[in-house]
């Protein structure tokens, strides 16, 4: 059977069960605009169908939560008044199929998530993921979404203060591209997303709707890539940050001035979501007439209106009172809105065009009717091979070679070719920039600081989902610990390929589960989170690629916080955690020099994670340097410092071995100091000075050479 | 071997959104030229080629478009020989 | 003595400077677009940001915005005018500055710290520096190539007021991060009123910030806007 | 009243610094097409004016030129009629 001969909802890439349920809950068959709604609310992208099962493993009832996962973004309490809204995005396939758009569009779609509470969106974080540079498709897609998230980024007027950047094999026909966003709030200007009032006024805000991304949820972030899907191509979306940027400043004065009773914006399956959820979750109905909205084009079907993903827009619910008042602002913004719907006494959502009623669904069952499954899982086979290897750690001898070698590796190296083309200093609240363990950014007016670390881990994550899991918790929170802050909240991403292979399921479990039992071991809010499957192209999946985003918080914000800058001659280096144990599974030396992704990584210990990141926080404010040892171990750390500092560094008596593992859990302190007082191991290393890197028995290199090598990981790969 | 000359038109695809276009309109009505109607950009490549002979030269510059110089996935390119 | 600020849909560096003008000392009120009379303003900013999407140019449409009648008339009148990046390209593209930003050397945003150095003291930007300063102030801009259809016009009038320089104070190829002619970063008119640079003082107005270099700046505007005689 | 439609093309003076230009012919002999000589970028605009006649309609789009859509200092411009 060709494509075209298929039902409808099967098209729809909806299942015969899932169709017989729509059937069940209308008591009818679907009319063509109803079985899209319920095609695209109930796909995978909106409905978490095959995740939700498992999401309940996250906790979210610390005291200083104000808002968990459910709502558009998650909310924390900073004291005084102050709150944070927090929330992570993925736009991978989009951004497969058009980076500069795909990514663009991502940034705009995660922001709308932070103003939608009431907050001013204050920073941009992207996690991302290639193929490696050496193929010229892969430089594309990097290039197009790097540029994409600044163009839209910085003309909106959010600063991107860091994000991260992996690159393996399988990302190269899946990249993976994720925004995080912060948002700043006074507590009476949190707005939440349920309609109250009947006879309120639903009123359409931004954008004029096109034919943008019609199905695209559904189609793009729901399935699978397969050669040939060309066809898909009409979906992509064109982003307009200087709409979005009046929307923005529109509906931060709706909120100020108090004219809104709910707000929602709109995403996938567009007006049909926002509309059924801002009536849905007050347990209202609404009436929506299509004509009233405002069009791009003028020959849409009432199915197109509905389920356009058309940018830049938001539906705010107002008191008939207001409306006058809501379209006048409006129009000061310069922004088109529309008048499209009144709520009811409910349960219906009642949508016409042209006096017909094409849809009259209840309104909660789009999105609580959603089909939960919990998918078999089962161990891969590959697991009891890869763990059986071993990695081979590095002889006695000189690390130099290897730590060129680690130095010019895109992920090692010098990041800021990205970072540089984003404005990361907007708002003048940046007090670390990115290229350090986690941004800071003070929050003006007071004594606050907030600092923020994005991680992941795709290669130890395939080696073992829920050690590695557990690792990027703790690695994320120790590096906002070694800024300054200590770590306050997490949201998370999980990329992951088709739910529907037993296998990624089972490394989804399995990672969820590590996630989860790291942030209760912090005592960390999972305050949010968004799920993206169907990361695999042909048939092959990604590697499980979980990634955190850690809100770190301090009061009183360090005044002069660490840096990796601030080395001066004669201070000492310090190791603070436990001595060097062999961790060379899924390390840069096994990757990059033994060319071999094998052997099971180390476990992290709970109370050894709570005392060195709580020791962290501690020493932060009085202590030049504090850097977290991750990729590349100790060589890789102390090179960083040398060349930020542009001061010498000798070490002495570290194995070449002990240079290179990555045992976690581990940071330098350069201070100083002549003593640490802790409780926790530690050992001093070295002295810097000079202007060459010493390693003692295991060779030496100058700061000159290094820097060259480490800053031109990148561009020589782009040109 | 002698030296072509092509323009290369370049435009958005149909039925996408052209914000540029949008905001351009609104400005040209802003300062009073009501009768102002649809506005859409594009770009516009002069390009000079060596090859042996016309028809090569053209299907590089073909190439050279779907590769590099225009966006196959949002955009649509038109190929003209300037003499 | 009142500043003002002049807000265009798609500004956004509005906040930032008028930090800097606290931190100086000087009052300001930010102006929205359409205001057709700022006779009580003693000095004007027009700051960075992406005015109207800077959509068909950067600077095209907001240069038509109905408060560029008055912000035209004021520089006429000798009131010090300051264009902060997005503000430069508006006051070119207005014709109150010679010259235009077109996109960078390489086709890519540029943010980061560079360093400028000050070649005239005779301007409402750099009264309160030395000639030879070099100062450390943040760039942020795609379209940051300064070029001007006569160039050596600018020069023979000493309208140059800032050129990006290594930390040593010396220009060279790779100091230059946009390709500008002349590494030229900030020019000011014959009347030397107004000013324009594509680097963001404000954003070096506190150590905490990386930089107080821009605050010599700031200041020199907010003196020379003291000075103004009504 | 009719509408009339126009092709805008907006190309920077000669002498002046073309980026886009430079970046795109390295980027093509890169790419292995070593006879690449000369390109340059420039803008086009679609158009579209009602006015009473054609003449009325092409001074109109003159002036947006000349106003708005071209920057006198670093381009020139042409107007072409499309029917
Ligand atoms: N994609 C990116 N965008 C912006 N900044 C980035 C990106 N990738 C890395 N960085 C910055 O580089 C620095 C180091 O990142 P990373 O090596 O991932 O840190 P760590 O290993 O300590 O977790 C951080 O400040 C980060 O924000
Ligand atoms: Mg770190």
């Amino acid at each position: 059977m060709t494509a075209t001969q298929q039902p409808d909802h099967i098209q729809l890439g909806m299942t015969d069960d899932e169709y017989h349920r729509v059937i069940e809950i209308l008591g009818r068959v679907p009319l063509a605009a109803e079985l899209a709604m319920y095609s695209v609310m109930w796909s995978e992208h909106c409905s978490y169908k095959s995740s939700r099962t498992h999401l309940g493993k996250f906790r979210s009832d610390q005291p200083w939560v104000v808002v968990g996962p459910g709502e558009n973004a998650g909310v924390v309490d900073l004291g005084d008044g102050w709150l944070a809204a927090l929330r992570i995005e993925s736009h991978n396939h989009p951004s497969f199929v058009e980076p500069y758009q795909g990514a663009a569009t991502g940034v705009g779609g995660i922001l709308r998530d932070i103003f939608t509470m009431g907050a001013r969106p204050v920073a941009v974080w992207d996690p991302l993921r290639f193929g490696p540079l050496e193929d010229p498709r892969n430089r594309y897609l990097f290039e197009g979404v790097v540029s994409g998230i600044a163009g839209y980024g910085n003309a909106v007027g959010v600063p991107t203060l860091g994000g991260e950047v992996e690159f393996a094999d399988c990302f190269s026909q899946n990249p993976l591209v994720n925004v995080m966003a912060l948002g700043l709030l006074k507590r009476e200007q949190l707005v939440l997303s349920a309609a109250s009032g009947v006879g309120n006024k639903a009123i359409l805000l931004g954008n004029a709707t096109g034919r943008d991304g019609i199905g695209g949820a559904s189609i793009l972030a729901s399935a699978s890539f397969e050669a040939g899907d060309e066809e898909k191509r009409p979906n992509v979306q064109i982003g307009d940050p200087f709409e979005e940027k009046k929307l923005i400043e529109a509906c931060l004065e709706l909120y100020d001035r108090g004219l809104v009773v709910a707000i929602q914006d709109l995403g996938a399956a567009g007006i049909s979501c926002a509309t059924s959820e801002v009536a849905g979750n007050g347990g209202l109905g609404m009436d929506v007439d299509l004509e009233r909205v405002h069009v791009r084009e003028h020959d849409m079907t009432p199915g197109e209106i509905l389920m356009s993903e058309s940018q830049e827009r938001m539906l705010a619910i107002v008191t008939p009172h207001n409306e006058t008042e809501v379209l006048d602002l409006a129009a000061k913004w310069e922004i088109q809105a529309s008048v499209i719907g009144t709520v009811t006494e409910g349960p219906q959502l009642k949508v016409y065009a042209k006096g017909e009623l094409v849809a009259d669904v209840p309104a909660a069952s789009l999105a609580d009717d959603a089909p939960k499954y919990d998918r078999p899982v089962q161990r891969p086979t590959y697991l009891d091979e890869v763990w059986a290897d071993q990695p081979i750690p590095p002889p006695d001898g000189d690390v130099t070679d290897a730590l060129r070698q680690l130095l010019d590796d895109p992920a090692i190296g010098d990041r800021s070719w990205i970072s540089n083309q984003y404005d990361h200093m907007l708002f003048l609240n940046t007090v670390i920039e990115p290229g350090h363990n986690a941004s800071l950014m003070r929050i003006k007016g007071t004594s606050k600081g907030l600092a923020v670390s994005t991680d992941g881990d795709a290669h130890r994550t395939w080696l073992d989902p829920r050690r590695a899991s557990e690792r990027i918790v703790f690695e994320a929170a120790l590096n906002v610990a070694v800024t300054g802050a200590a770590p306050y909240a997490v949201v998370n991403n999980l990329n992951f390929g088709s739910p529907e292979n037993p296998e990624v399921m089972w490394q989804f479990v399995e990672s969820v589960e590590g996630m989860a039992s790291a942030c209760e071991k912090l005592d960390l809010p999972v305050v949010g989170g968004n799920v993206s499957f169907y990361n695999q192209t042909d048939g092959v999946d990604i590697y499980p690629t979980p990634v955190v985003g850690m809100l770190g918080f301090c009061d009183p914000m360090p005044q002069f916080p660490p840096r990796l800058d601030r080395a001066q001659d004669g201070m000492a280096i310090w190791l603070v955690g436990d001595p060097c144990q062999g961790d060379f599974a899924g390390s840069a030396y096994d990757r990059i020099i033994n060319q071999k992704l094998r052997g099971r990584p180390m476990e992290a210990d709970g109370a050894t994670a709570r005392n060195i990141i709580a020791l962290a926080t501690e020493l932060a404010p009085t202590t030049a340097v504090l850097h977290d040892i991750s990729t590349g171990g100790f060589a890789v750390a102390l090179t960083e410092i040398a060349i930020k500092s542009d001061l010498g560094i000798t070490v002495d008596g570290l194995s070449t071995a002990e240079l290179l593992d990555e045992t976690p859990l581990r940071f330098l302190a350069i201070t100083h100091r002549a003593h640490l007082d802790t409780g926790v191991h530690h050992q001093r290393i070295g002295t810097m000075g000079g202007s060459t890197i010493d390693f003692g028995a295991a060779g030496s290199i100058s700061i000159s050479e290094a820097r060259a090598v480490w800053a031109n990981a990148i561009p020589r790969r782009m040109h | 071997m002698t030296t072509h000359a092509f323009e290369i038109t370049i435009t958005r695809k149909e039925g996408l959104s052209d914000p540029e276009g949008t905001t351009a309109k609104k400005a040209l009505h802003d300062l009073g030229y009501g009768g102002v109607g649809d506005v859409s950009f594009g770009r516009i490549i002069a390009i000079e080629v060596e090859a042996k002979n016309l028809a090569t030269a053209r299907s590089q510059v073909e190439e050279m478009c779907m590769r590099l110089l225009a966006n196959p996935v949002i955009e649509a390119f038109a190929i003209e020989a300037v003499t | 003595m009142t500043i003002a600020v002049v807000v265009f849909p798609g500004t956004n560096c509005e906040h930032d400077i008028v930090h800097a003008l606290d931190l100086a000392g000087a009052d300001s009120e930010l102006v929205w677009h359409t205001e057709t009379d700022l006779a009580w303003a003693l000095g004007v900013v027009l700051p960075g940001g992406f005015a109207h999407g800077d959509y068909v140019r950067t600077g095209a449409i907001a240069r038509f915005s109905p408060v560029m009648a008055e912000v035209e008339r004021l520089a006429a009148s000798g009131i010090p005018i300051l264009g902060i990046c997005n503000g430069f390209q508006i006051l070119c593209e207005a014709g109150i500055l010679p010259g235009a930003l077109v996109a960078n050397r390489d086709l890519k945003f540029i943010c980061k710290p560079v360093y400028l150095r000050v070649e005239s003291t005779d301007s409402i930007l750099t009264s309160a520096a030395t000639i030879g300063q070099v100062l450390k102030i943040p760039l942020n801009s795609y379209e940051g190539q300064f070029v001007a259809d006569d160039i050596d016009a600018i020069e023979d009038a000493d309208e140059v007021i800032l050129r990006y320089c290594d930390p040593d104070g010396e220009i060279r190829e790779h100091s230059n991060p946009n390709g500008s002619t002349n590494a030229i970063a900030g020019i000011t008119n014959a009347a030397r009123n107004v000013a324009g640079l594509m680097p963001h003082p404000e954003r070096a107005s506190e150590t905490i910030l990386g930089s107080n270099d821009g605050m010599v700046m700031i200041e020199s505007f907010v003196e020379s806007v003291r000075r103004v005689r009504v």
